[in-house]
């Protein structure tokens, strides 16, 4: 029997060592890859939880809606990456701040 | 029989009304219709006056119910009160009116606002005319502030002057503190009487402390009006009006209403009222008499010398002198508005005869002189005039003098004894003024005008003049000159003082005169060494004399000028200062607190924006940051 | 304790650790790598948990695809002949507060988690996830599908304007 | 016809309005008659409805339609209605309403910029005017009193002066937080009151009428009066008048929430000012009465004296302030602040001469601030300048002007004859009684108010030495022949109002009439209520 | 457990039910295909959306908004309360079509329709999912349709608008499905409407509830965009072009308080959990509120001050759910679709104007008088948004409020009497800045340049919203009788 109560304290810290990349990287791609490690987090806990659940797989099912949501994101998270990379010459979300109050 | 009477009591009411109506309404451009127009009116007031005094005389108090509006279940009367009083002073007031308006007509002449002259005239009249009728307190007050309102208008007439403007908001303003007073007394009387019915209130039995304070209140009113202590700097200041108006209004009628409504509400005055009535009158009647005596404006001299003996009338009513007090109201509203209107003629007279060049003040006594033989009518019935008021045998204002000495001293106590040690020297210096004014107007050499040439009037302005002076003799008041009980006072028992008092009062005046003589005479006249140097007696009654009376004369003046008008000055200086620093603090901290509770909002709106700073990760941050924060609150 | 949960305890480091050099990497790419290391170690510990099915989904969809459409991304703004491929950090200490304390409020309560009451799941049958996608949630995944058409055409509208204006 | 006479009244201008909205704006002699014919036509609908009126306590004139009736499922059915009639409060100030109206309306034409948009706008307040007045449902009153604020915005806005952004902002933000603290007591009367005649399933009702009663509240509401909820230290139901009282006094205006008036008067032009001033300033005072007093009777005795005290508040204040003034509009809308004083003054007292000089005070500061605004308006339409100072000696220049201002000035400072003394002598009759009579608040408030009568005097009498008395003159030269005689028009609005305040303080009783069965009702009414209410507690 | 045979019936069974959808998802296919032939032809694609809406909106209409069934196996429920919902959102998107008709620069590609109907279907499926699954599939189909919808003005700023939507919007859903794994792992079940869920979050209450819940409420605030998950708005609504804010205002945000209604329902338990999410909403109602309002103040470009209001709108939309009762939620009904027609006045004027040439609140200075019924129905529109008489929007605050207040009456909890005196108050501050354009249209003088003047239907449109506006403040009941026929049970 190995210890699955393990596994939600590792998807809280990959949860918010993702946060943290949001919030701390200054570019857009690292933004990106904190998020994806945020929706991995997730996906760890529905894996974990789903032990304790055996007789549904419910969150393995989520799982793989959630990878399948996680492609679609960054393929148009990229997509407008790339656009604003080539008005901006850059992708540091500090640096792109033209509209504000 | 009642019918008639108040057929004629509204004719004399309601004709002033109608000569303001008609002045006011009617375009007639020709000012001599006018004035003909309201004359007719105030002889037809006069008329009806006079017939229904005739008709009514000795008959008992009546009251003429008129109901006015209803509150509530209150119901708010318009009566008008009928007795030997109020239709006596009700024939009083429409005759000086009806003279003054004739007296005016030819006054007046040229004047621009001629119309609103004698418009407000008429309207005075009406308002007077109301104050001694009604016998509601309610319906008093509105004729009592109605007369300051027309007083007001009359002392403003001539608008070019400033000093007119500022004479006339005092005059009305310093009313209107009074009558804050008396409306306030109003409301104690209808908290404790439910009713303004004048003669309601004199029969229903109540001693509370309400009834002093209510008396009290109702006495502050008359002090505005009728020039009291501490409230009388604005009757020397009114005579910027016009002097007919200062005949009636400020001499004969409008100052007298005061006294007036003591008499007519005497009944609810307590006691400790009456001391207080008593020693407001004892002052007053103090400064006004040493005031006039340092004064140089001939109207000024009058205004002061009408304070003074107004002050001596509600001295008397203090003093429980009612009947007395009437007496001399009557009496003085003749003479005085016949110096008025004489001192009038003279400073028409001079205005006239003034060059276009030579610029002078009209008014003021040492520019006079001589004018004896110029305006000889003119001198003669200011010389009728002046003794009455001096309280010379023979005239009115001895009579009614004497009436008042008389009942003060059958009192035995010691306050009516102060009283009567007052009266007695206010009436010595009220011949020491009398007498200086005129010597310095009439006798002596003309000074500045020496080459001028006064003339009489036309008769217009004489007649009336003449009239009231005839009115300054004994017969008014009674056949005997030395009797005071004569056809209006009811007979007294009589009293062994009697006639000591006349003969001391004779002894008195006749000592006031000499002195007065020798004062003036020496003073104006150099020209005598020998008889000045022989008189070492009255070398020092002259510097006695000259120095108390100057001394005290100026200290009153200059008190009354530095505290009591400068105090009133400061109270309105404090109360503009108020004001300005209210204002202020409406705009720093009240509008502040608003344009800041603004100001704040746009401020917290600058914060909330300011995590708006355009930057996605932080915006993400507070997002988490408020999740986490609300996770907190909501675990606890 | 026994080999497997050696390598059960080893995986969670390991993952925990790359995710933790990736905050403090700054070196996109090897962010990118270190996000490779720590999304197959939980793939392994998928396998562990008996969910091979996903840990193959996730080696495939998210180590291949996902990463490469990342690596993609950077060479592609990063000019890697000119700028180093150097990220700064920005926000430290807000993105600190954030991250740590919400850790602590997440571990402080994950203990009250119903745990540990049976483990009777098998190594996973593939036909039971196919027959509870296609019986139970044949919504969802049609939705799926239309997400990943929609995401297509998204992504088409995005970058086709971008060839006409750049 | 006679029972639609009130919709008559309410909807003649809305329609003209909305006729005004599609003629072009090129007819600016049509917007001007549109106006005038509308205020005639009001003016003889009140007529017939004065024929008909009868002074009694019951309501007249009724209408009463259905308008709002939504199934809310388990709170039962909110029911809102088209409930209009005429009872002895309100027949003075629609008659008012519609007097002034019909003097803005002339005095208006000198407006010469944006024809159409003025008079649509003015028409529009008109109905908004007449209809809060006569309106006795809750949200009814409500819509109309709202609809007030837009037109009002604008038209300060609009064709004020130089500040008069600040201003129309300021109003609006005054006046909107006044109207949403009666929106929260609203809000939650309507909840709490059930129509009695529907017993079938629980009827939320509007009706004003209905929330008098206290039977009619739902037990165990907010608002129930046999056991209203503590919030803080106060019950709902005091809570409840406090809101309702300070929302209705920011309109009177009440100091200390004055502040937004003297901007928006001098702003405003000369016609809005008139009926800001008139009518405007009437609507807090009525809603007082019609609303604040009777549906909370018990927490209105037992906040008596704080309404006295702000009433003599704003006596002396709004005295003083005016006599500060330099500019003369904003004189006069002190003095307004002030007048508005003897209001509340007279409602604490709960008493009937303290009560009928409330409703009184309103309806002669309703003529006599429309006649002082235009005396403002005669010099600033000639020169645009209102500074007090400026001008000196007009009583030569202007002998006409003066003998207006001196009747506008000495009505405003309650000289007999006029029907400002009435008013406040009822006033101070009322508020000295009301200790001796039922407690409520002392006799120094009545005494310490006289005071402002003296004030009163000041600050006329020092304007008018100022300005009118000594040699002619105005400031900056060009400006001297500007001064010309009072036209024909201005005459023809200045006379009516001189003539009404006048009537009114002659015989008083033509009001009275009219309002003394209500009067005496409703301080009864309240006494009872409230003192009943207060022992059940 | 139902045998498979059993499911396959029901999913056939189920098909009836979403037709609906079908219809959108055809709609949005054929769309999608013709542009594949010729991608210039705006008034085609634009008429097959608008069609499509109006089908699916028809349909839902003569569904009678009765049903209330569950759908493929439990995965999905329809209920009246949802199929309002869906009506305004098929509305909005009527709506949308026709401000799109004019096509400037020829944005407006199948593409565009392609996606405004991706939302609506995504919305459609939010507003019948009970499942997380479903939450979050149909959260992000709306998601990701709106980043690129965001970005449709193809510049410099609207990529910006688009980049920081996508990144602020990935990260709130990343945090939403983070949530929604802790309320898994609490109760087995992804069904947030089962029995099992209610029963196992009595049976063993944690404070992992209120943090997964609240982390699961965030995707919903944020799809709200409500506090504290707002700040995205401003920038993305200043960067879009109109007729997708006007859509993105209103369809997603209704769509998201639908399902966020069911969810705190769920989570609530009845009244019977530890914890108070009715005072959790009400707390979040007020800073909705307030945040919206006072960063409203100082906006000098209008659509950024409509972002700030729309925050502060879904502040009010909260209110009514705050209240937790059932009227609560049908007057929060009533709200959502007067907040439709108000916003939509409001921005179909707002287009007008920037088709004269006016993007920035002083240049609204002297327009009142040169476009009189424009700013006459702008003015109508703010002040509806205000919530000021004769407006439609008075009504639907009054109503909301009064919920609030029944709310209180029946709980005694002082944040809900705060909330009320907070929110009115509120309204006051939100006149500072509705008045500002009627402010500088009729009171600042301007000059307005001479310009040609167009937009003839757009003037249409907003006048039929507005009068509409209005003639509901006068017969509430036309709507409210809609409403009051919806059964929804708690």
């Amino acid at each position: 029997m190995l210890p699955f109560h393990y596994l939600p304290y590792l998807a809280a810290f990959l949860f918010c060592a993702g946060l943290i990349i949001v919030i701390v990287k200054r570019n857009a791609i690292m933004v990106l890859l904190g998020i994806e490690l945020m929706l991995n987090a997730s996906n760890l806990n529905l894996v974990a939880f789903n032990q304790q659940y055996p007789a549904e797989l419910h969150g393995h099912i989520f799982v793989l809606f959630v990878i399948i949501v996680a492609v679609s994101e960054a393929a148009v998270g990229l997509a407008i990456v790339l656009r604003v990379y080539q008005y901006y010459q850059s992708s540091v979300p500090d640096e792109i701040a033209e509209l504000k109050g | 029989m009642d019918n008639s009477f108040q057929l004629l009591a509204f004719i004399t009411l309601l004709a002033p009304v109608a000569s303001f109506i008609t002045v006011c309404l009617i375009a007639v451009p020709n000012p001599k219709t006018i004035s003909f127009i309201s004359i007719f009116w105030m002889l037809l007031s006069f008329v009806s006056a006079t017939i229904l005094l005739i008709a009514f005389w000795k008959n008992q108090p009546l009251v003429l119910a008129l109901d006015w509006f209803i509150v509530g279940d209150h119901s708010f009367s318009a009566d008008l009160a009928l007795s030997n009083r109020s239709i006596l002073m009700l024939v009083v007031v429409a005759f000086i009116s009806f003279l003054v308006h004739l007296y005016s007509a030819a006054y007046m002449e040229g004047d621009p606002d001629w119309r609103r002259y004698f418009a407000m005239l008429g309207f005075f009249t009406f308002s007077m005319q109301g104050i001694v009728l009604s016998d509601n307190l309610l319906f008093l007050f509105i004729f009592w502030e109605l007369v300051g309102f027309s007083s007001y208008m009359l002392i403003g007439h001539w608008t070019k002057k400033p000093e007119a403007g500022r004479a006339a908001s005092k005059a009305f303003i310093m009313n209107r503190i009074g009558d804050a007073g008396f409306l306030v007394g109003l409301m104690i009387v209808w908290a404790t009487y439910e009713t303004f019915s004048i003669t309601e209130i004199l029969l229903s039995p109540t001693t509370s402390t309400w009834q002093s304070a209510a008396s009290l209140c109702i006495f502050c009113g008359v002090i505005g009006k009728s020039a009291q202590f501490p409230l009388f700097t604005w009757l020397p200041d009114a005579m910027e009006g016009p002097t007919p108006v200062s005949a009636l209004i400020h001499a004969a009628t409008m100052v007298a209403a005061g006294v007036y409504l003591l008499v007519r509400m005497y009944g609810l005055f307590t006691e400790d009222a009456l001391l207080v009535v008593a020693v407001t009158g004892m002052i007053t009647t103090i400064i006004g008499a040493v005031a006039a005596l340092s004064q140089y404006d001939i109207k000024r001299i009058l205004a002061y010398s009408t304070m003074s003996q107004l002050g001596l009338m509600i001295l008397a009513i203090g003093m429980g002198v009612v009947d007395a007090a009437l007496l001399h109201l009557l009496t003085h509203a003749f003479f005085k508005s016949c110096l008025f209107l004489s001192a009038g003629i003279v400073i028409h007279a001079l205005h006239k005869a003034q060059p276009a060049h030579l610029h002078f003040d009209v008014q003021d006594i040492r520019n006079m002189g001589g004018l004896k033989t110029k305006l000889p009518t003119t001198f003669a019935t200011f010389l009728l005039s002046g003794a009455s008021l001096a309280g010379v045998p023979f005239f009115s204002g001895f009579l009614s003098k004497e009436a008042i000495l008389t009942a003060l001293v059958t009192h035995t106590n010691l306050i009516s004894l102060l009283m009567l040690v007052v009266i007695i020297s206010v009436s010595f210096l009220t011949v020491l003024y009398t007498f200086r004014m005129i010597w310095l107007v009439f006798m002596g050499e003309a000074r500045t005008i020496r080459s001028l040439t006064p003339e009489e009037p036309s008769w217009v302005m004489r007649l009336p003049v003449v009239i009231l002076a005839l009115c300054s003799l004994w017969m008014l008041v009674s056949w005997n000159p030395f009797d005071f009980k004569g056809w209006m006072l009811p007979p007294a028992e009589p009293s062994s003082y009697a006639v000591w008092i006349t003969i001391f009062s004779v002894i008195w005046v006749g000592v006031a005169v000499m002195l007065s003589w020798y004062i003036f005479n020496r003073g104006q006249s150099k020209t005598n060494e020998a008889l000045r140097n022989g008189f070492y007696v009255d070398k020092v009654y002259g510097v006695v004399l000259g120095v108390v009376i100057s001394t005290s004369s100026s200290a009153v003046s200059f008190i009354e000028k530095r505290w009591i008008d400068r105090g009133i000055h400061a109270m309105v200086y404090v109360q503009v200062i108020l004001a300005h620093f209210v204002a202020w603090v409406d705009r720093v901290f009240i509008d502040g607190t608003v344009n800041g509770t603004a100001r704040l909002a746009g401020l917290g709106g600058k914060i909330t924006r300011s995590f708006q700073g355009g930057n996605i990760q932080l915006y993400i941050f507070w997002a988490v940051f408020a999740i986490i924060i609300f996770i907190i609150w909501a675990i606890k | 304790m026994n080999g497997v949960t050696i390598l059960f305890y080893f995986f969670i480091i390991l993952a925990g650790v790359s995710a933790g050099a990736i905050v403090f990497s700054k070196n996109v790419f090897k962010s990118a790598l270190f996000l490779l290391v720590s999304l197959l170690s939980v793939a392994a510990l998928y396998v562990l948990s008996f969910a091979e099915f996903l840990a193959v989904a996730q080696i495939l969809i998210y180590a291949g695809g996902i990463l490469v459409i990342i690596i993609f991304g950077i060479m592609l703004t990063t000019k890697i002949s000119g700028r180093p491929l150097v990220v700064e950090n920005t926000h430290i200490l807000s993105g600190g507060i954030a991250g740590i304390s919400l850790f602590i409020l997440l571990t402080r309560f994950l203990p009250s988690l119903p745990s540990g009451a049976t483990s009777g799941l098998q190594p996973e049958d593939i036909r039971v996830i196919g027959l509870a996608i296609f019986s139970r949630y044949p919504v969802p995944f049609e939705v799926a599908g239309l997400l990943l058409l929609i995401a297509l055409v998204g992504a088409a509208v995005v970058t086709s304007h971008l060839k006409s204006k750049a | 016809m006679q029972q639609y006479l009130l919709s008559l009244l309410i909807f003649t201008p809305l329609i003209a309005a909305l006729i005004a909205l599609f003629i072009p704006s090129s007819f600016e002699k049509f917007f001007r008659m549109i106006a005038l014919v509308c205020s005639l036509v009001q003016i003889l609908v009140l007529v017939r409805l004065l024929i008909s009126y009868e002074p009694s306590l019951s309501l007249q004139f009724v209408e009463q339609k259905p308008w709002i009736s939504l199934d809310l499922g388990s709170w039962g059915i909110l029911k809102a209605q088209y409930f209009v009639a005429i009872d002895g409060l309100n027949i003075i100030f629609v008659c008012l309403a519609v007097f002034i109206m019909f003097i803005a309306g002339i005095s208006s034409w000198i407006i010469n910029k944006n024809v159409k948009g003025y008079f649509v706008l003015l028409l529009i307040l008109n109905a908004a005017i007449v209809g809060t007045f006569t309106a006795l449902d809750f949200l009814l009153f409500y819509l109309f009193f709202e609809f007030m604020l837009l037109p009002m915005f604008f038209l300060i806005g609009m064709w004020g002066g130089p500040r008069s952004e600040y201003a129309s902002i300021k109003f609006f933000l005054y006046t909107l937080l006044g109207s949403i603290l009666i929106l929260i007591v609203l809000i939650g009367l309507y909840l709490s009151v059930q129509d009695p005649d529907q017993s079938a399933r629980v009827v939320h009702t509007f009706n004003l009428l209905q929330m008098t009663a206290p039977e009619n509240f739902i037990r165990d509401s907010i608002f129930d009066p046999a056991n209203p909820w503590m919030i803080g230290s106060l019950n709902a139901r005091e809570w409840g008048f406090l809101l309702l009282f300070f929302g209705f006094a920011i309109k009177l205006p009440m100091v200390p929430l004055h502040t937004w008036l003297p901007d928006a008067h001098v702003e405003a032009p000369t016609p809005v000012s008139v009926v800001l001033a008139a009518l405007l300033l009437k609507i807090g005072g009525y809603g007082l009465m019609r609303i604040a007093f009777p549906v909370f009777p018990e927490a209105a005795l037992g906040f008596s004296w704080l309404i006295g005290l702000l009433g003599v508040i704003s006596i002396l204040y709004g005295a003083l302030n005016a006599m500060a003034s330099k500019d003369l509009k904003r004189l006069i809308a002190y003095s307004s602040v002030s007048h508005m004083g003897f209001v509340l003054l007279g409602l604490a007292s709960m008493t009937t001469e303290g009560v009928t000089g409330s409703i009184y005070q309103m309806f002669s500061h309703g003529i006599i601030s429309a006649l002082l605004f235009l005396i403002a308006g005669v010099l600033s339409d000639r020169t645009h300048d209102r500074t007090i100072d400026h001008y000196s000696g007009l009583a030569t220049k202007m002998p006409a002007y003066f003998s207006i201002v001196l009747i506008g000035f000495f009505a405003s400072m309650g000289l007999p004859g006029f029907s400002g003394f009435i008013a406040e002598i009822m006033v101070f009759l009322g508020a000295f009684k009301s200790n001796s009579v039922n407690g409520l608040i002392h006799e120094s408030l009545a005494v310490i108010s006289t005071l402002g009568l003296i004030l009163g005097a000041g600050y006329y009498l020092w304007t008018i030495q100022r300005m009118f008395f000594g040699k002619f003159h105005v400031k900056g030269e060009d400006k001297m022949e500007l001064l010309t005689p009072l036209s024909a028009r201005e005459y023809m609005v200045m006379v009516p109002l001189c003539v009404a305040a006048f009537l009114f303080g002659i015989f008083p009783q033509l009001i009275l009439d009219w309002i003394n069965p209500y009067t005496e009702h409703f301080v009864n009414t309240i006494l009872d209520t409230g003192k009943r209410l207060t022992l059940n507690l | 457990m139902q045998s498979l045979n059993e499911q396959l019936t029901g999913i056939t069974e189920s098909f009836a039910f979403v037709i609906p959808e079908l219809v959108l998802t055809a709609g949005l296919i054929v769309v999608l295909v013709a542009g594949l032939f010729n991608n210039n032809k705006n008034k085609l694609f634009n008429a097959i959306a608008f069609l499509t809406a109006a089908g699916s909106f028809i349909l839902l209409v003569a569904g009678g908004l009765q049903t209330n069934i569950m759908l493929f196996n439990g995965v999905l429920q329809r209920d009246g309360f949802g199929e309002f919902l869906m009506l305004l959102v098929d509305l909005s998107v009527g709506l949308t079509c026709l401000m799109s008709i004019r096509n400037p620069e020829g944005r407006h590609l199948s593409e565009y329709y392609v996606l405004i109907l991706s939302v609506a279907l995504g919305c459609h499926l939010l507003l019948m999912s009970t499942n997380f699954i479903i939450a979050f599939l149909s959260l992000e189909l709306i998601s990701i349709s709106s980043y690129v919808l965001a970005g449709y003005s193809f510049n410099k700023s609207g990529s910006e608008g688009s980049l920081k939507y996508f990144l602020f919007g990935s990260t709130a859903s990343a945090i939403m499905l983070y949530g929604f794994t802790i309320l898994y792992g609490l109760t087995g079940t992804i069904d947030f409407t089962s029995s099992l869920f209610f029963d196992r979050l009595i049976d063993d209450p944690s404070p992992l509830l209120l943090i997964g819940g609240l982390m699961g409420l965030a995707g919903f605030l944020f799809k709200m965009g409500a506090a504290p998950m707002h700040p995205w708005a401003p920038d993305v609504y200043e960067a879009a072009p109109v007729p997708v804010i006007a859509f993105l205002s209103v369809a997603p945000k209704l769509a998201a308080i639908g399902v966020l209604t069911k969810l705190l329902l769920a989570l609530h338990l009845f009244g019977q959990g530890e914890y108070d999410w009715q005072m959790i909403i009400a707390a979040v109602a007020i800073l909705t509120i307030t945040i919206g309002n006072f960063s409203a103040l100082w906006q000098k470009n209008p659509k950024r001050m409509m972002a700030y209001s729309s925050i502060a709108q879904s502040g009010f939309l909260l209110v009514g759910v705050a209240a937790f009762l059932p009227q609560g939620i049908h007057f929060m009904l009533f709200y959502a679709a007067i907040y439709l027609l108000m916003n939509f006045a409001v921005f179909v004027y707002l287009s007008y104007f920037e088709m004269h040439g006016v993007y920035s609140m002083p240049s609204f200075a002297g327009r009142g008088k040169r476009f009189i019924w424009a700013s006459v129905g702008l003015t109508v529109g703010l002040v509806a948004l205000t919530g000021l008489p004769p407006t439609s929007g008075f009504t639907a605050k009054l109503f909301i409020f009064s919920s609030l207040w029944e709310s209180y009456q029946e709980t005694h909890k002082s944040l809900l009497l705060w909330l009320l005196i907070f929110g009115l108050l509120n309204t006051v501050v939100s006149l500072f800045y509705y008045l500002r354009i009627p402010y500088f249209a009729f009171i600042k003088a301007g000059e307005s340049p001479e310009v040609e003047k167009k937009g003839g239907f757009e003037n249409f449109l907003g006048l039929i919203l507005v009068v509409l506006i209005v003639v509901i403040f006068f017969i509430p009941g036309l709507l409210m009788s809609l409403i009051n026929r919806i059964n929804f049970v708690l």
